[in-house]
């Protein structure tokens, strides 16, 4: 008895879940956000096909990534597709092996700032005018010390100090670096949405501030988060390469950004080893690409101004398209 | 086209708690790193027999180095007291070179890739994104879009060292290095301006086709509900011509891009600092790396200082500007 | 029973102009109104009269500069988030615009739900969201859980959101300018569902709005405002039938006589 | 980055200096006072030289000789010169602004000879009271002097320097110290401060013209060696990266730089190799540094059984390009081997040849098992040997790349290596802290005998935690007999007593193997010798030929001379006409165009 009565539990948490997850898939195909648009199909065919060379790259790379294994500067042949470095290692299997790690920061970059500016912008969107002019000043400062600066310093310091926990320093500093701008986008949207009625009237039933951003502000922004999340994983791949390009990463980790710190520092492009600059280099910008066209693709479903736009059924198209 | 003296005051106590803050965060950041020039220097003196060497020199080294112990609040006031002065300290990498002078000689370096960069970028990206707001959803809507993009995304540093590589190593076109050749004298003359334009066109290209996809799509991204807004249908039904609509169109979508010209300049100054290096450019870039390695806390606050200042003047000059060219801050102030 | 009262209510906003530059505006002075239990009462004057400025008073969107808030008799000028948000459970509002009030982004039920959850109701919530909808006479309510409120037209929205203002059985309604984005045909509709809640629910309510017509068809007794002032007060029949302040006089010449426009 | 492995390696050369001490004879011995550089009146004059001695940002505009290795290093030399010039490879000493010493007696006081009818620069002319005001305001300003009791003029060209105790080897501390203008200086309240924009000394060029990009110097025409300087000016030249200096290396712009480049031959020897040329001179070993506090590599025979694991080749050719050698295992410079008796050198060879099987079994020996399953070395208590962790500078890319070696070599004979890379100063602060397991880095000094090698592994072993400058490994040499053989070493003139005392050392070195010598460190160095002739190569390395070495970099400008067939043509500037032409065209065409593109803009805007 007592068995069943937990399967039964169980099997209805299950079914909740698996009924959660469809209607999430049966919203995302049937709102055809991604799909609707051929720019935003496109970025999601080539973002998720770095996504699995992601997942499996380290897998089915034929060599090890780091192992000083061939013959030097060898040009791409049928047992190296991409050649060899100068120090004999097989560029095809670090191309590989190394997309997976320059995923996973980008992507993390972009969840942890993208979660940063969520709070602090829509947190100074929605309290009082001090605290909101406060914060505005803080994200102010943020944005107008150049990126690089902080990187460069902050970069030696903990970089040198915790090389140790990985990659998370580097999340670190680039979500550091990166939140700013989303914050003042969710700022401004935010005071924007906490001026309407909708917000008034929740207050008023007797909802939590908690409640509100969490139920009906970050709804409203949804499309923009996203958009910022895209921008600021962007922003994490480049960051990446980099932070590895100044050479305060841990440069024996394989990623994209180490084998251009480590072909740039050969000369790779004086020399004429293409094979070992060019692959890296073009996989970042089609990475970042894919990011930006499912961005432009959710830019142009979201934002009603850059489709047929009349601001006198404003409201309106724009209620509708949050629903279509 | 006078301004608002509210306007004016927020955005006067606006530039000065940023410019605090970042005092603040420049006086924090390079005492973070860890290490001490001064035993540094000490430690390989010592290590490589120089026996001669008294350990008295090692507080000798710190007192030339400028390196307090006493408590960090008390450095702190020193340190605003000093900068009231005009006073950054004395480079330790350079000593004993005041970072003033230093900075003297390569700031302006920056600042003109800066703003030569940032300008050219600004116009022909505006121009560009003009041009595909008018043709949108078109092939060359789409081919003008997509190029610029994938340059924004390629990685800007190896751009560079392409660009270097083809245009001044194996074509020979430019020069690999510097800011003007070396039987040029610096000064008011035409040999010289020449020299500085030609040593420029190169990082200046490489920084502006990085940057060109953030104002293409801006711009093209602005142009188009300005061009679906009542008043331009209107004035399509009145009859105006297609250019003189476009031109209106035009003046409406430029402003909102002319914030992001403000806030962009941080991130031109990252890349300008980015590709100084690649092109070996004098400017402040050079100095970023080498004061780091050499853990110049002076040297390392002058540069993150100047840089801040100047993007924060920057960004005042042209909130000023947006408030001549926007009437509406004349009621709303932001 | 007098159920809401105001004593002296004043409001001055004051706004900053540059360093120590500060501009004022006076929004209500000195105002006295009450409300007793069953009564709708209806609050007109132009729009800057400051009829809106003593709707939002009254549910703490605004402090007053001075004077006192009376709820059953007891002072609640001075309550605090915890007591307001109770407060609030006794007094609610319905907005001017149905296509404002309502969060694009949720469904019907979710807007009548929410109130219940937040006040922990106690009985089955989905048979009270029913019930509230078949209240405001949206049925079957099967029918309008579900949608969104674009789907609705803007006589639907009002009744979502009268559902959900009256889901916590208020005491008192304060209806802002409920009709008047509405088509004329729906207004009717509208008042006649208030005056109906009042019979069935026993509920007070303050009827804001600039249209003397609406006036007489539903309250019982009036408050006339102008530049933040109540000017006249009295029986509705008797202000408009025999009004005694100019503005009144002004105000009634100047409402359009529906009859004669059609 | 580079800036600093430039001031390691200068400051270890300074070291040169001071090792040859023991090289030379102590008393009585008295240089010719002929001219310093032997030169044939035959060499014509003329000629330009540029030159670069490494990337810099930019120059400064301030020539302060008490910081003589500020950017450019080596420019300073030119300008200001010491008593004596000393050979650091061979401790050779040639007479300069002194021409002969002679010690006392019981070795307390030195008696230098100054030579005659010297100049400085503006006229003034030099003797005894230059050197006493230099000597003594070194001593207040740095506390440098405090071996020194007092310094003193007897006369108006002899110097009287009174030691504390016998100090033989300072002699040529003070002998390669630069002296100073008295009249000059001797009022300027915060010497080491000020800023010398116009620097006079007696050196053989005075300052030209100066820019932060270029230094022109000009021939000192009252120089006071015969025939010299051969070269009419040196160029300083900047350049601000590594790469833009070999691309200028190769295009003939310079012809005098020492700079790394990983493709050298390609990118420079390749370009002219009839006059491109490069020669490494090999410095002292890069080691890998072992705490010597932890376990398990407080075991000599783990750290020997490691230096046997490690493929010294791979690291030479793949890490460092081939230009770093091998390095033996006794810790000493590739030119003392020939020190070594039959037996330490049969040792010091053995323990430094890759031999996996070998370090197995001397590990096996002492209970240290490889385990086939798991591919770990298992501790004699059973359990699996904790992995460790190796550090070497972040940017420093040969080593970062030797490590990555290093943690594959080692993994096979079952040591599992983590590799981290910080930053230099992190790494300094981690390996004298002792707060390390494994490090790449260079702990040994250098000099021309073993005694300068070892003086950085030994002294007190400090606990992990505080700061040790020296014995960084906390290597414990008491009670094995090295110490006392090191004592001896430096306190005996005699050659063959310290022939013994080396073996004596190298002995317990290689029994011990404190920390494991990698490679031996290059320094770079590259010529153009199309028109400039002169230079030391790999045959005739006659001084140290680098240019920012203050000291040997005027002895190698000496020896310069303009090739005849080219003294007319100035090739390099001839060049540099053409891309000014080049530009100016270029220039021309942008301006132009964009005025042009303006006005049609604005025609077309107007029909419109």
């Amino acid at each position: 008895m007592q068995n069943n009565k937990f399967d039964e539990a169980d099997n209805k948490l299950k079914s909740t879940i698996f009924i959660r997850v469809k209607q999430l898939l049966s919203k995302l195909t049937s709102s055809n956000i991604l799909m609707s648009n051929n720019k935003a199909k496109a970025g999601l065919i080539l973002f998720l096909s770095f996504l699995s060379i992601g997942v499996v790259g380290g897998l089915i790379s034929p060599y090890n990534p780091n192992g000083f294994l061939f013959g030097r500067n060898q040009p791409p042949s049928y047992s190296h597709l991409l050649g060899t470095t100068a120090y004999g290692q097989d560029v095809f299997s670090q191309l590989l092996s190394g997309a997976g790690p320059t995923l996973f920061v980008g992507l993390s970059v972009g969840l942890l700032a993208t979660a940063v500016s969520i709070t602090v912008g829509v947190f100074a969107g929605f309290s009082s005018e001090r605290v909101s002019s406060i914060i505005n000043g803080i994200i102010n400062v943020f944005l107008v010390i150049p990126g690089i600066l902080v990187i460069m310093l902050l970069g030696t310091f903990m970089l040198g100090a915790n090389q140790s926990l990985g990659y998370f320093p580097m999340i670190l500093i680039l979500s550091v670096t990166g939140w700013a701008w989303g914050a003042r986008t969710f700022r401004s949207q935010t005071l924007s949405i906490a001026k309407r009625d909708f917000i008034l009237s929740s207050l008023l039933i007797g909802e939590s501030r908690l409640s509100i951003v969490f139920r009906q502000i970050v709804r409203s922004i949804f499309p923009i988060i996203i958009s910022n999340f895209f921008f600021t994983s962007i922003y994490g791949v480049m960051g990446l390469t980099f932070v590895e390009y100044l050479g305060i990463g841990n440069l024996l980790d394989v990623n994209w950004g180490t084998m251009l710190y480590w072909s740039i520092n050969n000369e790779a492009y004086l020399t004429g080893l293409w094979w070992w600059i060019l692959p890296p280099s073009i996989m970042i910008s089609l990475l970042m690409f894919s990011f930006i066209l499912l961005n432009f693709g959710i830019d142009e479903v979201s934002n009603p101004s850059l489709r047929k736009y009349s601001s006198v059924k404003r409201k309106k198209s724009a209620v509708d398209n949050k629903n279509a | 086209m006078s301004l608002p003296y509210n306007y004016i005051a927020r955005k006067i106590i606006q530039f000065v708690i940023v410019f605090f803050a970042a005092l603040t965060i420049n006086f924090v950041l390079p005492r973070l790193i860890p290490g001490n020039p001064a035993a540094l220097a000490f430690e390989s003196i010592l290590k490589n027999g120089g026996a001669g060497v008294n350990p008295s020199y090692l507080h000798q080294l710190e007192i030339e180095y400028g390196i307090s112990h006493a408590p960090l609040y008390v450095q702190y006031f020193q340190y605003l007291i000093n900068l009231f002065h005009g006073n950054l300290g004395i480079s330790i990498s350079f000593y004993p070179d005041p970072v003033s002078t230093i900075l003297a000689g390569a700031l302006p370096w920056t600042l003109f890739l800066v703003a030569t960069s940032t300008i050219i970028g600004f116009f022909v990206g505006n121009i560009l994104g003009r041009y595909a707001g008018i043709n949108r959803n078109t092939s060359k809507d789409l081919f003008i879009d997509l190029f610029t993009m994938f340059l924004a995304s390629f990685p800007a540093f190896v751009l560079g060292f392409i660009i270097l590589d083809i245009f001044a190593v194996d074509l020979g076109l430019f020069p690999i290095t510097g800011a003007y050749g070396i039987t040029a004298n610096p000064g008011f003359n035409l040999q010289f301006i020449i020299s500085v334009l030609y040593h420029s066109i190169l990082p200046v290209a490489t920084i502006v086709l990085t940057s060109l996809g953030g104002w293409v799509l801006g711009m093209r991204n602005n142009m188009i509900p300005s061009l679906n807004n009542d008043f331009i249908n209107f004035s399509e039904m009145l009859g105006l011509r297609k250019g003189q609509i476009t031109r209106i169109a035009y003046r409406n979508a430029i402003l909102p891009n002319l914030t992001g010209f403000a806030m962009s300049l941080g991130f031109s100054v990252s890349g300008v600092l980015l590709e100084e290096q690649i092109f070996s450019y004098p400017g402040v870039g050079l100095y970023m790396v080498s004061a780091i390695g050499s853990l110049d806390y002076p040297l390392i606050q002058g540069i993150f200082l100047m840089v801040i200042i100047s993007v924060l003047i920057a960004n005042f000059i042209v909130d000023l500007l947006y408030g001549i060219l926007d009437p509406r801050t004349k009621q709303e102030g932001r | 029973m007098e159920l809401l009262a105001t004593q002296g209510i004043s409001k001055i906003f004051t706004k900053r102009r540059g360093m120590f530059g500060e501009t004022r505006t006076v929004a209500l002075n000195d105002v006295n109104i009450s409300i007793n239990s069953k009564e709708i009462v209806g609050l007109v004057g132009a729009s800057g009269s400051g009829k809106s400025t003593l709707a939002r008073l009254l549910v703490f969107l605004y402090k007053p500069t001075s004077g006192k808030l009376l709820f059953e008799g007891n002072d609640i000028t001075g309550y605090r988030s915890r007591q307001i948000r109770k407060y609030r459970q006794e007094v609610q509002m319905v907005f001017q615009d149905p296509y404002a009030s309502l969060d694009p982004n949720h469904n019907v039920a979710w807007h009548v739900r929410r109130p219940l959850i937040t006040s922990g109701y106690s009985g089955n919530i989905e048979e009270r969201v029913d019930q509230v909808l078949e209240m405001v006479t949206l049925s079957p309510p099967e029918y309008f859980k579900n949608k969104y409120p674009h789907q609705l037209s803007g006589g639907q929205r009002q009744r979502v959101y009268l559902a959900r203002a009256l889901a916590v059985e208020p005491k008192i309604l304060i209806a802002d300018e409920p009709v008047s984005m509405l088509d004329v045909s729906v207004r009717i509709e509208i008042l006649e569902l208030i005056s109906k809640l009042r019979e069935e629910l026993g509920i007070s309510i303050i009827y804001i709005t600039h249209d003397v017509n609406t006036v007489s068809l539903v309250t019982d007794r009036v408050y006339v405002m102008h530049s933040g002032m109540v000017v006249e007060h009295g029986n509705t029949d008797d202000v408009i039938s025999n009004p005694t302040h100019k503005y009144t006089r002004e105000l009634i010449e100047a409402a359009p006589n529906p009859y004669k426009r059609i | 980055m580079k800036v600093f492995m430039v001031l390691l390696v200068a400051l270890i050369m300074l070291t040169l200096g001071f090792a040859s001490i023991f090289n030379t004879p102590q008393s009585d011995t008295s240089a010719s006072s002929k001219a310093a550089v032997a030169t044939s009146s035959s060499i014509p004059q003329g000629g330009t030289l540029y030159l670069s001695p490494g990337p810099t940002p930019a120059f400064v505009d301030n020539f302060n000789p008490f910081n003589i290795w500020t950017t450019p290093a080596g420019i300073m030399s030119l300008f200001y010169e010491p008593l004596f010039q000393i050979n650091g490879l061979n401790g050779t000493v040639l007479p300069w602004l002194g021409t002969n010493y002679t010690w006392n007696a019981n070795g307390t006081v030195l008696t230098v000879h100054l030579r005659q009818n010297v100049q400085f620069s503006n006229g003034m002319p030099f003797n005894s009271s230059d050197v006493v005001f230099t000597f003594n305001i070194e001593k207040q300003l740095y506390g440098e002097w405090s071996f020194l009791t007092k310094i003193y003029a007897p006369g108006q060209y002899t110097v009287n320097f009174v030691f504390q105790k016998p100090d033989l080897p300072f002699l040529l501390y003070i002998g390669s110290n630069f002296i100073l203008p008295k009249p000059l200086w001797q009022n300027v309240s915060k010497p080491a401060s000020s800023v010398v924009a116009n620097p006079i000394g007696t050196g053989p060029f005075v300052l030209g013209n100066f820019s932060s990009q270029k230094i022109v110097l000009n021939r000192n025409p009252n120089y006071w060696q015969p025939n010299e300087p051969h070269l009419n000016h040196v160029v300083y030249i900047d350049y601000t990266s590594n790469s833009a200096l070999t691309l200028a290396l190769a295009a003939g712009q310079v012809e005098w730089a020492s700079v790394f480049s990983p493709n050298i031959t390609s990118t420079f020897v390749a370009k002219d190799p009839a006059h491109n040329h490069y020669f490494f001179p090999q410095g002292q070993p890069v080691t890998l540094l072992t705490n010597d506090l932890k376990y398990p590599l407080n075991n000599s025979f783990f750290r020997q059984a490691m230096s046997m694991a490690i493929n010294r080749t791979q690291i030479s050719v793949a890490g460092e390009y081939g230009f770093e050698k091998p390095s033996n295992a006794a810790n000493i410079l590739q030119q003392q081997l020939f020190m070594l008796n039959s037996t330490n050198a049969q040792l010091a060879k053995s323990l430094a040849t890759y031999n996996v099987s070998a370090a197995k079994a001397l590990l096996a020996s002492h209970g240290f098992v490889y385990n086939t399953n798991t591919h770990r070395l298992d501790a004699p208590n059973g359990s699996q040997l904790p992995s460790m962790t190796l550090i070497t500078v972040a940017g420093w890319t040969d080593w970062d790349a030797d490590i990555s070696i290093i943690a594959n070599n080692l993994a096979q004979i079952g040591i599992k290596v983590n590799l981290v890379t910080p930053t230099y100063s992190q790494t300094a602060a981690d390996i004298s802290t002792g707060n390390f397991t494994l490090a790449q880095f260079v702990a040994a000094g250098s000099g021309p005998n073993p005694w300068y090698d070892y003086s950085g592994l030994v002294g007190n072993v400090t606990p992990v935690g505080q700061t040790a400058n020296i014995n960084q490994e906390r290597w414990n040499s008491s009670g094995l007999g090295f110490m006392t053989a090191f004592t001896n070493f430096s306190s005996t003139p005699n050659v063959s007593q310290q022939a013994n005392d080396t073996n004596k050392m190298v002995s317990v070195m290689l029994n011990q193997m404190p920390v494991i010598p990698l490679v031996y460190s290059a320094t770079w160095y590259e010529y153009v010798n199309s028109s400039i002739g002169g230079f030391p190569n790999a045959n005739n390395n006659f001084w140290f030929p680098v240019p920012w070495y203050p000291g040997p970099m005027e002895v190698v400008t000496l020896h310069l001379y303009s090739k005849p067939a080219l003294l007319s043509q100035e090739i390099a500037a001839a060049n540099l006409l053409h891309e000014e032409i080049a530009g100016a065209v270029i220039a021309i065409v942008v301006v132009v165009g964009g005025v042009l593109y303006t006005t049609v803009y604005k025609k077309k805007k107007k029909e419109e």
